[in-house]
């Protein structure tokens, strides 16, 4: 067995709504204390996975196990959750004060006991003069403290996030990214994280599973999702712009389209090298300019059809052939459209892919 | 120039809404307002003949026209109406009927409201096999004509010793309440938003829980628009109340259509519209004092899923 | 308050309801004047003379209306205790379905079958064998009513009988009279209908039609004549535009028409409005023509209950209806004929007079009640109602009329 | 922290039994299946079965096929309530849809005391259609009503007596029912048309588009749903047209006003012959499947449940 204990286990968990199958033999183990993000496009079946774990939605097959112990078909207050919605789903007609206890009331508490939890978790998310509110009267962001505080109050092992942030403009999200990362830090509980927004995966995950058409793609540390991308869908998801794709053939470690000759000495194959057509990924910020292009194995003549300035960064669209290749390099830049360009490419930081299989070489 | 042209549209029916018009005269003004005054003319007529008519004696009305008001104004034909009108030897007027009206409303209101309350949440958020059908063919039930299950229905009631009691009545309002009642509620439950009965959920609060706790107080608007449909609808009743009741347990509108047609030597025309007033009086004054609730309350009746 | 007071007094009247008295309730559609004060002195009878409360359920409209009422309530399982309803085919299912009380003992004990006059009253409160209802009067709808000032301002003496009425009609309409009062449901133009019928055709020819259900008698030549007369009499009810009966009588009360055709119940119509038969108006049995009554009228069911205090009591109800004093209170404001051929009638007016000396001479026929089915009824009623409103030919009328009595059961 | 033994760790539940899933949920519900269940399928089914039988005034099981729906259709009184029913629904859906939208789209335009003209046209129909059916009886009334007062005005050949005038007795009927309802669909419509973006107005002024032309061919067009929703709701009305007549004709003068609910009541009840009532109300029933199914079909039959 592993070493570290799993607090959240998922088998084989199948979920059909007729004949559309939302999650597929899908196998998922959570580490204690992990802050495990659930990222993918709508309709990817992150949601549904979430409400699958919370026992919101009747699993088709499969089993859930939280602590150890079978939830599969126990009512979500059974199961040790707490829960956090994209709309906060307040209880509009109680007081802030109201929406933290009711849980609690519901699971027949002592009422000096609730007090007492109350106010700490009131305290945790500094909410402590908005008790007597009610959610009518909060901010977004203060509706959102409370309905943490909702899942802190019931001491509960697991933390369930369903796209939390979603609501909020672009400053409060940031604020509030940083305070969920500090809360848990502090907590140490295990959290369950879904998004669809990269940003909140890569800064907050410890492992960020990506999911597609009900299946996860790859389970790994954002460090790794980012550079070591284990298929095409993946490589594509993640990392704004977009990375680069060029189509090839691979001939003994090089890598060669048109003109272009890569030779990959540095790039880590998984299962060796092997001939064929692949498809070469490189992030935007790894096709170099000037000078440092210089130094790079493989380089190319590129026009450039488009420049953005972003101030911190320079967006470069530019042409190799007929294939559009987006660069990014520092601000302040002085290429215009219409320029000929001599780039790098950084074949240490790139990616192969299998076009077939469309997974990494 | 007269701004006709730029009509504001508010989502909520509300009351006369942006700045006044700047030309009071203009020729599009006359013609509108000419035409919602002729037009409120038709409306109000029947009103205010019934109105006329019931404050007249029986000698005026033959001698003068329908629409003059009245000479000698008397609340006589009221009281009569009310009191002192006659079915058979039963001469205690319409207040029996009104009465029983309200012995068969309350028990109706709260039972057909509460029944289709309940299937409506059931509906919204917690789905099982099969309550779709259930709901489609209660929903179908709703175009069905009476008629089709007018007798069934007699020996469903003499089944169960109910037919002709009050109580057997409540049932029947209760059923063909039913449809279009929960309808609303499901219509209504299922636009709050799913996140709060999850929420719930995992705050460990059951069926009756989430209902009561959660549910029933974000729902006061709706109940409001319920009562009011049902309380005119039932008020309104004629059919059921003639087949399903006996003549002590007439509903005011059996009682009314019974006073105006069993003529007693002449016809007392003016007892006659005092007596329909009466009976109109309680689904008015609902109107009047509900206002928009229940012009929100019908178009919500109306509209679909 | 009013209201207050009345459920005060309810509530007095439950506690000291002692344990052998049981509250009657009792429906029937007896709510116009004269046949509400008719019910009245019945209510009055059983109260008086029992230890049970009448507890009225007046249906108003006319027995079509009650009628379904009654019965659903009977077959809803919530029976009354009592309930007026036409003798004759109108409870027979219900009698088999024996959900009415057998009264044979009773009629038994009490001799019924002894002074009930004319006999074919208790027989069609009979089947195989058992009685089940109780007959209070003999109906018969066979009249012409006329009235005095309405001739008299047309400067005409009053008619004697429906063809000198007829040949009156076009000097009462030059005054603005109305010659026919004519209520627009479908079962007073039936009356009209009938009474022409047995006027004009006579009793026999009748007879092979309404009891013989004979389809070519009433389609034949005879029978045409009887749609020709209905056609004259359409004419004369033109401009008569009254839904109700009572309304159309009032006409004939106020001058405002010449006459009407209806039952022995319009009477009490007239003696509500104080007017003396023979002076202010005039009756004329069988139309004037051909001096025959039937022997319709009202009887009282009693259905079978579980409440074995009611049961005690429907039976004493019984007996009390049929006793002579109800008879004599009831049948004299009614306007109609008492069951008994033992009682003394002289304080009878002129028009009852007549109706009591016709059925002496035994002038009698069974009614439409007695012979046809309520389905039947229904559809000569429904086409009465059409002929009547509309200008269907006397040849169309005959036709539909024939194939209705050919389907007859 | 201890580690939870593998055996259990991994040890499966099975699915419990459906059924007693959610059991609150169904046994509220259970109010709902057996209206849904014994009345509306019940009860319709059992209509329709009796109707091919010869029950009198007690249902029996005595079947003779479609000999009462022979009967019924070759009555004339049955012929006429059909007929008028006829006359009656189109006019009444023509013109409760016309005015109601008319007025809507009058009060729509920006106009003061809309409140006023709403309250004005909408009170009827809190009004029963006995009390309707009672008050318009009278206005109509021919020796006290609109004719007399008119006649009184000194065009003594005035003629205005639908009620006792069997050719026309229907559209006196038509005159109080359009009074009862059209306040109804004004409200939808006007619902309707505050539901439409004020931007397609500013747009079809920016085109120079008419008022009217706006509403023809903008406005109406997308109103389609409100215009089906509101033609079901009447149509299922009328067919149910029964207080109505009863307070204001009673089906006369003769039966010319007569309509099938009050046909299906009459031959019940008081002509005791259930199987005619009963292949009558079958009818109706038929006539509203086929209202019925048309629109089911537009309304729902691509969408997906959901």
């Amino acid at each position: 067995m592993t070493t570290t204990s799993n607090s959240v286990e998922i088998r084989d968990l199948d979920l059909h709504f007729g004949a559309v199958k939302v999650l597929q033999k899908l196998n998922l183990d959570i580490n204690e204390g992990e802050f495990l993000v659930l990222l993918g496009s709508s309709g990817c079946g992150k949601s549904t996975l979430l409400n699958c774990i919370a026992g919101l939605l009747d699993v088709t097959d499969g089993q859930v196990f939280i602590k150890g112990q079978n939830v599969t078909w126990k009512e979500p207050s059974e199961r040790g959750i707490g829960m956090v919605f994209q709309s906060y789903a307040l209880y509009p007609q109680m007081t802030v004060e109201g929406n933290l206890s009711f849980g609690l009331k519901n699971a027949r508490i002592p009422a000096d006991e609730i007090k007492k939890r109350v106010a700490r978790a009131a305290e945790v998310l500094q909410i402590e003069p908005l008790l007597k509110r009610k959610p009518g009267a909060l901010s977004g962001g203060q509706r959102q403290r409370v309905a943490i505080g909702r899942a802190l109050v019931r001491d509960v092992d697991v933390f369930l996030f369903d796209e939390p942030l979603s609501n909020l403009d672009a400053k409060l999200r940031a604020d509030l990214r940083v305070e969920l990362k500090r809360l848990h830090q502090q907590l140490q509980n295990t959290m369950i994280y879904v998004t669809h927004d990269q940003v909140e995966a890569m800064t907050l995950a410890d492992r960020i599973a990506i999911m597609k058409g009900g299946k996860i793609m790859q389970l790994a540390s954002p460090e790794e999702i980012y550079n070591q991308p284990q298929n095409l869908y993946v490589a594509g998801f993640i990392g704004s712009p977009a990375m680069n794709f060029i189509q090839g053939t691979l001939t003994n470690t090089t890598f060669a389209a048109s003109a272009l000759q890569l030779p990959m000495d540095d790039y880590a194959f998984q299962n060796g090298p092997s001939d064929g057509p692949a498809i070469l990924g490189i992030r935007p910020e790894h096709i170099l300019i000037g000078e440092r292009a210089a130094s790079c194995a493989g380089q190319a003549e590129v026009s450039v059809d488009l420049v953005e300035g972003l101030g911190s960064d320079t967006l470069i669209y530019a042409r190799y052939g007929t294939q559009q290749i987006r660069i990014r390099t520092e601000g302040n830049s002085r290429i215009k459209s219409g320029d000929v360009l001599n780039v790098g490419f950084d074949t240490r930081c790139s990616s192969l892919f299998d076009p077939t299989t469309e997974n990494r070489i | 120039m007269v701004d006709l042209t730029s009509p504001v549209h508010d989502r909520i029916v509300d009351g006369p809404r942006g700045a006044k018009p700047k030309s009071r005269l203009s020729r599009r003004n006359i013609f509108l307002y000419g035409t919602l005054l002729l037009i409120s003319v038709y409306y109000l007529l029947p009103l205010y003949v019934m109105i006329m008519t019931s404050l007249k004696g029986m000698p005026e009305i033959r001698l003068g026209n329908i629409f003059s008001p009245p000479v000698e104004v008397t609340f006589e034909p009221w009281v009569k109406a009310w009191s002192q009108a006659c079915t058979g030897i039963n001469c205690d007027g319409l207040s029996r009927g009104f009465w029983n009206s309200v012995q068969i409303l309350l028990p109706s209101v709260i039972l057909s409201i509460g029944i289709a309350s309940v299937n409506g949440y059931a509906l919204a958020n917690w789905r099982f096999k099969g309550s779709e059908v259930f709901f489609t063919i209660l929903i179908i039930g709703a175009f069905i004509p009476y008629q089709t299950m007018i007798y069934p229905l007699v020996i469903l009631l003499r089944e169960i010793k109910l037919m002709g009691s009050v109580w057997g009545l409540v049932l029947v309002h209760s059923v063909f309440g039913m449809p279009i009642l929960t309808l609303l509620f499901r219509n209504y439950f299922t636009s709050l938003p799913e996140e709060l009965f999850k929420a719930a959920r995992v705050d460990g609060a059951g069926f009756w829980g989430i209902y009561l706790r959660v549910m029933l107080p974000m729902s006061i608007p709706i109940f409001v628009v319920a009562i009011i449909l049902q309380v005119t609808g039932i008020w309104n009743d004629f059919l059921f109340g003639v087949i399903y009741t006996k003549p002590e347990t007439y509903p005011m509108t059996v009682q009314l259509n019974n006073i105006v047609n069993s003529v007693q030597g002449v016809k007392e025309y003016n007892v006659n519209m005092a007596a329909t007033l009466l009976t109109g009086l309680v689904p008015l004054i609902i109107y009047f004092a509900s206002g928009k609730l229940f012009v929100r309350g019908i178009a919500a009746g109306a509209v679909k899923g | 308050m009013n209201f207050t007071k009345k459920m005060m007094t309810a509530a007095l009247a439950l506690a000291a309801s002692a344990a052998h008295s049981a509250d009657l309730e009792v429906t029937h559609w007896w709510t116009s004047g004269g046949e509400a004060k008719a019910a009245a002195a019945f209510a009055k009878a059983v109260t008086e003379g029992t230890d049970h409360t009448w507890v009225d359920g007046a249906i108003a409209g006319s027995g079509g209306t009650a009628r379904p009422i009654i019965i659903s309530r009977i077959l809803g399982g919530d029976p009354m205790a009592a309930t007026q309803l036409n003798h004759g085919r109108q409870a027979e299912e219900l009698i088999e379905a024996g959900l009415m009380t057998d009264l044979t003992e009773l009629a038994e004990a009490e001799g019924w079958a002894d002074f009930v006059n004319p006999t074919a009253l208790l027989d069609s409160c009979t089947l195989d064998g058992r009685v089940y209802c109780v007959p209070v009067n003999i109906h018969s709808a066979q009249w012409l009513w006329l009235s005095h000032d309405a001739f008299e301002s047309a400067g005409l003496d009053v008619p004697s009988n429906w063809n000198e009425f007829v040949a009156a009609a076009p000097a009462l309409q030059e005054k603005g009279i109305v010659p026919l009062a004519m209520g627009q449901q479908g079962w007073q133009q039936n009356i009209a209908f009938a009474a022409l019928t047995i006027a004009v055709v006579g009793v026999d020819t009748w007879r092979q039609v309404t009891v013989e259900k004979n389809a070519d008698v009433a389609a034949g030549p005879e029978y045409a004549k009887v749609f020709e007369a209905v056609v004259d009499a359409r004419k004369l009810a033109e401009d008569s535009n009254v839904q109700d009966w009572n309304l159309a009588t009032n006409m004939v009360i106020t001058g405002k028409a010449g006459g009407q055709i209806m039952g022995d119940w319009a009477q009490g119509e007239f003696a509500i409005a104080e007017q003396v038969a023979g002076e202010d108006y005039t009756c004329l049995p069988g139309m004037g023509l051909n001096e025959v009554i039937d022997t319709g009228g009202d009887a009282f069911y009693f259905p079978v209950v579980d409440d074995l205090e009611v049961k005690a009591a429907q039976l004493e109800m019984a007996s009390i209806l049929i006793s002579k004093e109800a008879q004599v209170a009831f049948n004299l404001a009614k306007g109609s004929l008492p069951v008994r051929g033992d009682i003394d009638l002289s304080t009878a007016n002129d028009c009852m007079q007549k109706g009591l000396k016709i059925l002496a001479d035994g002038g009698v026929l069974p009614s439409g009640d007695q012979n046809l089915s309520a389905d039947t009824q229904t559809q000569i009623e429904d086409l009465m109602a059409e002929f009547w409103a509309s200008d269907m030919t006397a040849e169309d009328a005959q036709g539909r009329y024939a194939s209705i009595v050919a389907d007859a059961d | 922290m201890t580690l939870p033994a593998p055996s259990r760790t991994h040890q499966k539940t099975k699915r419990p039994a459906q059924l007693f899933r959610n059991l609150n949920a169904k046994f509220a519900s259970i109010p709902m299946i057996l209206t849904a269940l014994v009345v509306f399928v019940g009860g319709t089914t059992w209509t329709v079965v009796h109707s091919f039988t010869k029950s009198r005034l007690l249902p029996k099981l005595d079947f003779v096929g479609f000999d009462q729906y022979e009967r019924l259709w070759s009555s004339n009184r049955w012929m006429t309530s059909v007929e008028n029913l006829l006359i009656y629904g189109v006019c009444s859906l023509v013109l409760t849809m016309t005015i109601g939208f008319t007025l809507a789209a009058l009060l729509d335009r920006k106009i003061r005391f809309e409140g006023v003209f709403r309250t004005i046209f909408l009170y009827p129909f809190a009004l029963s259609f006995v009390v309707t059916g009672l008050a318009w009886q009278w206005i109509l009334n021919p020796d006290f009503g609109v004719q007399n007062v008119v006649r009184g005005w000194g065009w003594t050949g005035f003629a205005f007596d639908p009620l006792n005038n069997p050719d026309i007795v229907i559209f006196g009927i038509l005159i109080a029912g359009l009074w009862q309802g059209t306040g109804f669909v004004m409200v939808i419509m006007l619902a309707g048309l505050r539901g439409i973006d004020e931007d397609i107005w500013k747009a079809a002024r920016v085109d120079g588009i008419g008022v009217v032309k706006t509403y023809v061919k903008v406005i109406i067009p997308m109103m389609r749903p409100v215009f089906v929703t509101a033609l079901v709701i009447i149509a299922s009305g009328i067919i149910k047209l029964y207080d109505l007549v009863v307070a204001q004709t009673n089906g006369g003068p003769g039966i010319s006003s007569e309509v099938p609910a009050k046909y299906v009541i009459n031959y019940m009840f008081r002509a005791q012959n259930l199987g005619q009532g009963f292949a009558a109300s079958t009818m109706m029933l038929l006539s509203v499947i086929i209202i019925l199914v048309p629109w089911a079909y537009l309304e729902f039959g691509g969408k997906k449940r959901g």
